[in-house]
Formats: C-alpha cells, structure tokens, sequence
C-alpha cells in the first residue's frame, strides 16, 4: 500500500453515517473510495452538488456533471445540485460535518497553511479558507514531509489559511491531534516507531506512553 | 418576446475596459460562445470577475491566452499555468479572493447589500485594508458587494422572455451573478417557448437579462 | 368611475413595456386591470412570484399559488416562482422598476408613511421599507383625504417608512411630484379645480401657470 | 434511507420555551400537522419567527389562538386581529421586521455569516439599538444573523434522504430556514423514493433535515 492509500483508508475510518463531508481535490478525494460497508456518506463538492459518483465509463460522460478539478463524475440517487451561494452556505454555516484538505504546512499551534508559497506558487485559495472556517471538523490528509523536510512545523513560515486549529492530522507516518497543549501523537503507521516519527517532525509533539498503530479502513 | 441577438453583436456591446462578470467553474458552464466572439473581436483592458480562469484554451483561459485581460479577481488560478506566469511576469493583475466571499459579494452587489461580514479570511492575508467588525467578542471581516458593467451568463435553457434554468454543476456562479451586471447578456444550450418550462423550475427571472443570444446552429 | 378606479386607471399610465412591477395590497393591486393594451408588464408578488395573473375561478384553485395577500391567483404564460430571499434580492437590488404602495400619510418632502399608526394601529411594515429603499421609481396610490383631513402634511405626523423621496402621489384629486422645493401639482383630476385640490391639502403645493387635467388608461 | 417520525412525536420534541422559525406567508406553505400537533400538546412560550402570524384559526394564527406563544419576529400582523390584540394587552412579544431584512437575517444564521449591511430602514424606527455602518458616505444598519432552536418546514416533495421540493409560492421562507434551524423538521404532501426527484429540482438538501414527518393519510 502507497502513502497516499494508506493515509486515505485511515481517514476514512473517521467517516460517520449520514454526515455531510467534503473532500478536497487530490489526496483528499481518494478518502470516497474506501467509506465501509453499510455507512452512508453525503460527499459534497464545492462547485454545487451533494452525491457525486464515480466517474463514468468513456463517452457517458456529462459535461456539465463535474467534480470541482473539472473532472466528468456521475449523481448517485438522491443527488442535489445547487449554486455556488447555496454551496458556500452549507460550507460558512457549519452545515458540513468534516472536510477532509491537504496542506504545505501545519504547525505546533494546529494551524494550516495550503494555499500560497509567496514569490513560488499562487493557486489561490478556493474554497479552502471557507472550509477551514466553517466545517466543524477539519482533517488534514498529507505526507509527513516534503523533499526531506517536515511539512509539521514549529510554527508556520507560510500565509495561514485561517485562525482556526484543525482537528486531525493523518500522514503516512502518523495520526496526530492538535490540543491546547501541542500536538498530541495519537497513533503511528504500521510498522513505523514512534522514534522515527519524532526524527521526521520538527515540530515539538506529545508522546503519551502508548501510542497505538493506526487501524485503517 | 423579445429579440435574440448574435454572439458577435454581444462582443460589440462589451467596450474594451469594461468590469465583466463571467459564470463557469473550471469552464464548466461558461458562457462559451460569447467568449469566442471577445477573441474573435479583439477585446482589451477586460477585468473579469470570475471563480477561475480554468485552463489554456478552455472557457475563461481563452481570454487570459489572447490578451484580453488587464485584470482578474477570482478564488483559483491554480490550474491555469497561463494565468499565473502573466501575473508573475506583471501583464496580468490577479486578485485572489476566497470563493465563499466572492460569491458572497456577488450576490451583496446584486440583492442592494451593502456588504456582509464573514469569519473566513480573518488572521489572513485576505483581511489586508478591510474594516474588521466586532460582534460579541468575535472578528469579521466586511466585505463590499461586487458589481459589473456586464455579467455573461450560461445556461441549460431559456425562453423568449429570458428566463433561464441551469444543469447540475454547471449553474455554479451564474443565478448569482444574473443579478449583480449592468446589463445581463446570456447563452444558452436551447431556446423553447414562452409558458414551457415550469415555473418553479426557472433559477433566473428574464426581467435581470438584457440579451439572449441566438441558439447554436 | 369611483376614487379608486380613477387612481388605478391613472398609474397604468405609468406603465412601461417590459417593466418589472410590484403592487402592494389592496388599492394598488387594482392598477394590474388597466394595462393598456400591447404593453407587457411583469407584475411580481413579494411572496414570491412574477407573472401573477387573475384569480382562477371558484373550484380550480392551487393552494400553493397566492398574492401577498393570501388570494388565490393563476400564473401566465413564463411566470416564474422563486423564495423570500430572492423575491427581495429582486426588490432591494434595485431590479423593479416601479412600485405602487398605499400611505397614510405623504409629506411636503415627499417621505411616505404607510407602516404604523403608533398606539392604535400596528400593521407592520412587511416589504414596504424594502420597496421604498430599493425600487427605482415609488409611485403612492391614496386617496387624497382621510375622515376629511388631508393624507398630503407638511411634515409627517407617523413614522416613516423610508428616508427615500417617493417619485409621484397619485389621488382622486391629483397628480404631485415631489421635487427638491416640496410637492409640484402636476395634475388635476377631470373636473375637478386647482382651488379644489388646495382646499383639501394641507401641504403647500407648487402650482404652475397651467395644470392639465389628467388622462387614464 | 432515515426513519420518518409522526407529527406528535415532531411536537414533544419541540419544548415549550424554545425559539421557532416556522415557513409560510399568510398560511401559505406552513407545516401544518405539526402546528396542529403543538397546539393539541399546549405548548407554551415559544418564540416564533415568520414572516407572519397569517389568520385567526390559520396556520401560525392557531399558535396565537391557543395561547402557544410568548413572542413573535415577523413583518407583518396586519390581518391577525388576535395577534394585534394580544400584543396590546402585553400577553404576546411582538417585533416587527422588514420583510427583506427579515429573510436576509436568518439566510446570514443558516450561511454563517456575521451579519448584513442594509439601508433598508435607516432613518426609521427600525435602526433603534442598531450599529449604523457608513461605506462611502452612505448609512446602513447592521442587521445580525438570526437562527432558532427548531425550524418547521412544509415541502411539496421528499423523499427518504429528506431531500425537498417546494411549490410556487409555498416556497417562500422555507428554504432559507432550512439551514438557520438548530433541528430541522419537515413536512411534505408527499414522500417519494430516493433518486426519484431530479438533483436540479431539489432546493432543500436532505443533510440540512434531520426529521420528516411521516405522509399525511
């Protein structure tokens, strides 16, 4: 299993029935494929609909039936599509139960950066700030580190995205919780110590005496 | 009933320099004819006030490839190389806005607001010279409504009184933007009768829309 | 013809093609009979639809298909139906053209009150503040005394309904236009003398050489 | 697929003292069975929010009539002469709102917003113990989000992931109160399977509901 696949299946473990989730694009996305058995999940994407499906064979496709990359999907039963107001409002308002981002940085405070590198790189933000600031459960799904360099940081040298502390940091290394105190290691990977951990994170982290393996979905 | 107009002849109507809103979600409901005839016509100086500029060669990314922007406010430029290495290189003035805002104040332009105040973008970049307003201990930023001298919309269908319905993800920022553009000029994918399409299925009232072009041949 | 008839038959005079109108209760709503012919007015109902035709005969109501008022009505060919919010996008966001409201009183500076008669009647304003703050043009249907005192004061006695200066009083008597030096007599009612309309206003009128008798649709 | 609940059930849930945002205009598109369920339980003190309290023996009037309320926010009591009666003889909390203010209030709760800025109703009685916000010169009240314990909702249409539609002017508040109630409870006049209403025709999506009272029999 892939860093990425295993980050996504472990976040998916975080997944409840009937709640509202929107996944960000890239890593984030592949978290839909692993939703287990007998739960349901609304997935809403940010250009207006709740109950995308998987994309759909060659030459059935929609064009104006897309993900927010632009990519084709389909409507499962029950789908709803809506504007871009109405989208925003379910986002703002606290309507979205969890959302699922990646990130360049997060740091000791739990705070996230993911949107500009100054003078290298300016996506924008999208729907990202608004995500962070009204999802009442923000989970990062990331790689530990980036060209060798830990992407947790002491504190962020990177634009944040918003005030807010996010609630969950999923990497291929480890599980670990922001709290008031820190950053708390919660679980680490199959196989990976907490010592390896500890050498591939240069934000300072809490280690409880037992820190469990990740159970992934 | 009213007169259908040419896409060429919407194109005359849109000066050089002019502030324009265009719907579309990584050219995904872009109002896609209107946009060839700016090419085709030559359009300088344009500031356009959209989502994205989606891709080279696609929908919005047409504009940003053939010179016709002096300016862009949108929340995502990231999958437009073009977009980003004009704006690196100063030809292109790029204002990055959260997109929960930006349809926000949008749609404050359009419903006679005069601003609304959000927590997203606090603690941010974003909340760069804007009043920031207190309310029981917590901080928001105020932000202006958004208008244009022209708002160039896609839709599903319209009838000869103008009114228009949208499909899926494909509405994304056009009923909001419907009502925030000095005139109204919109495409759509078919044009049916007065009294067909029912009226709760209509998203936008033809007395916002000043234009129809013609149906595609 | 009686007061009303006159009132109504004269503000269909200011009419336009193609408009978008709101009719507040009662009086006003009578100015939908005379539209003159030819000409295609929008007619919007504040609870939430544009289009509004006459009521449907007894036994072929739909519950779900009413004026502000809670009367039974029918839609025309393209009516659209939309919710509170965007029924006053549309008011507020200066998109109706012309509004008629009644008043209690009107002043010499041309402000309306029609909401509240403070301790004895308590109406509520439910959209008239909106339309005032927000249609292009406020045209007041009253009749021109109440109990025999003059509904035209020199300062308001009520509470008002708006800063904004409403743009033409229509009565049984009279056409005013309030304009930057107080309430121009524009019009008198057929039959009916200039002494007439002074006696029984007690605001000061500018009164031109010449005062034409109204026409009415 | 959710369980639905019977209108008793929707009642013991909704406790006396609670706040209650209640769809409908003039009793058109109110959640009737479940008003009907409360006033058979004898509710006491609620606060309603609504755009009216309709007629006496009507809809919200029925609440009024059985002595349910404490307080009522709405724009218009004009054609409830209980209601007016009541609020004279201080047995029932009466603030009056206008219309548009009203429904941009609780679409800022549901949409997370701080507040909105509007000059609807400056200079009225309307921005007492309102912050006034200047923008260029001009004067607007700050009108603070609005949301509720509970919000009641009618739908045309649901089906079992509480998905809703709305019919013509039944629409009206309901809508926007779906995402500014703290429980949101729906009933429909008809309940359909899943994936048999289109995704462009749903204007409610089913997440923001979290009970629907069964079909009526």
């Amino acid at each position: 299993m892939d860093a990425k696949e295993l980050i996504a299946r472990r976040i998916a473990r975080e997944l409840h029935h009937n709640t509202l989730v929107n996944l960000g694009i890239g890593l984030p996305t592949m978290v839909s494929r692993y939703v287990p058995a007998g739960l349901n999940v609304f997935f809403q994407s940010e250009n207006g609909i709740i109950g995308s499906g998987s994309p759909p064979p060659d030459g059935m496709e929609d064009p104006s039936l897309t993900d927010a990359g632009g990519h084709f999907i389909s409507a499962l039963p029950g789908a709803v599509s809506f504007d871009s107001a109405v989208s925003f409002m379910l986002i703002r308002g606290g309507h979205v139960d969890m959302t699922v981002l990646g990130a360049l940085e997060v740091d000791a405070h739990g705070r996230l950066a993911n949107w500009v590198i100054p003078g290298k790189l300016v996506p924008g933000m999208g729907g990202a700030m608004d995500l962070v600031s009204g999802a009442r459960r923000v989970v990062i799904a990331m790689q530990h580190t980036a060209r060798g360099e830990s992407k947790i940081v002491p504190e962020l040298t990177l634009p944040p995205t918003a005030e807010r502390r996010v609630n969950l940091i999923v990497t291929e290394l480890a599980v670990i919780e922001p709290v008031d105190g820190g950053l708390l290691l919660k679980e680490r990977a199959p196989g990976v110590a907490v010592a390896d951990i500890l050498a591939k994170t240069s934000a300072p982290l809490i280690v409880p005496t037992e820190v469990p393996e990740m159970a992934i979905a | 009933m009213r007169q259908v107009i040419k896409a060429t002849a919407a194109a005359e109507m849109i000066n050089d320099g002019a502030t324009v809103l265009i719907g579309g979600f990584m050219g995904v409901g872009s109002p896609m004819r209107i946009i060839d005839a700016l090419v085709a016509r030559g359009a300088r100086d344009l500031t356009v006030i959209a989502n994205d500029t989606a891709m080279p060669g696609v929908g919005i990314g047409k504009l940003v490839d053939a010179g016709c922007l002096k300016a862009v406010v949108a929340s995502h430029i990231g999958l437009n190389p073009v977009t980003q290495r004009k704006m690196v290189a100063g030809e292109l003035e790029v204002t990055l806005v959260p997109q929960g805002t930006l349809i926000e104040q949008i749609r404050a332009g359009g419903a006679g607001l005069g601003g609304v105040l959000t927590r997203t973008g606090v603690g941010t970049l974003v909340e760069q010279d804007k009043q920031i307003v207190e309310i029981r201990g917590e901080k928001f930023l105020l932000e202006l409504p958004i208008r244009a001298d022209f708002a160039l919309l896609h839709a599903r269908e319209a009838d000869y009184d103008y009114n228009l319905t949208y499909r899926l993800t494909a509405a994304n920022f056009n009923p909001v933007m419907a009502f925030a553009g000095g005139t109204v000029i919109a495409e759509a994918e078919e044009i049916v009768p007065v009294g067909v399409i029912p009226p709760d299925a209509i998203r936008t009232p033809g007395v916002l829309v000043n234009h129809l072009v013609e149906r595609p041949h």
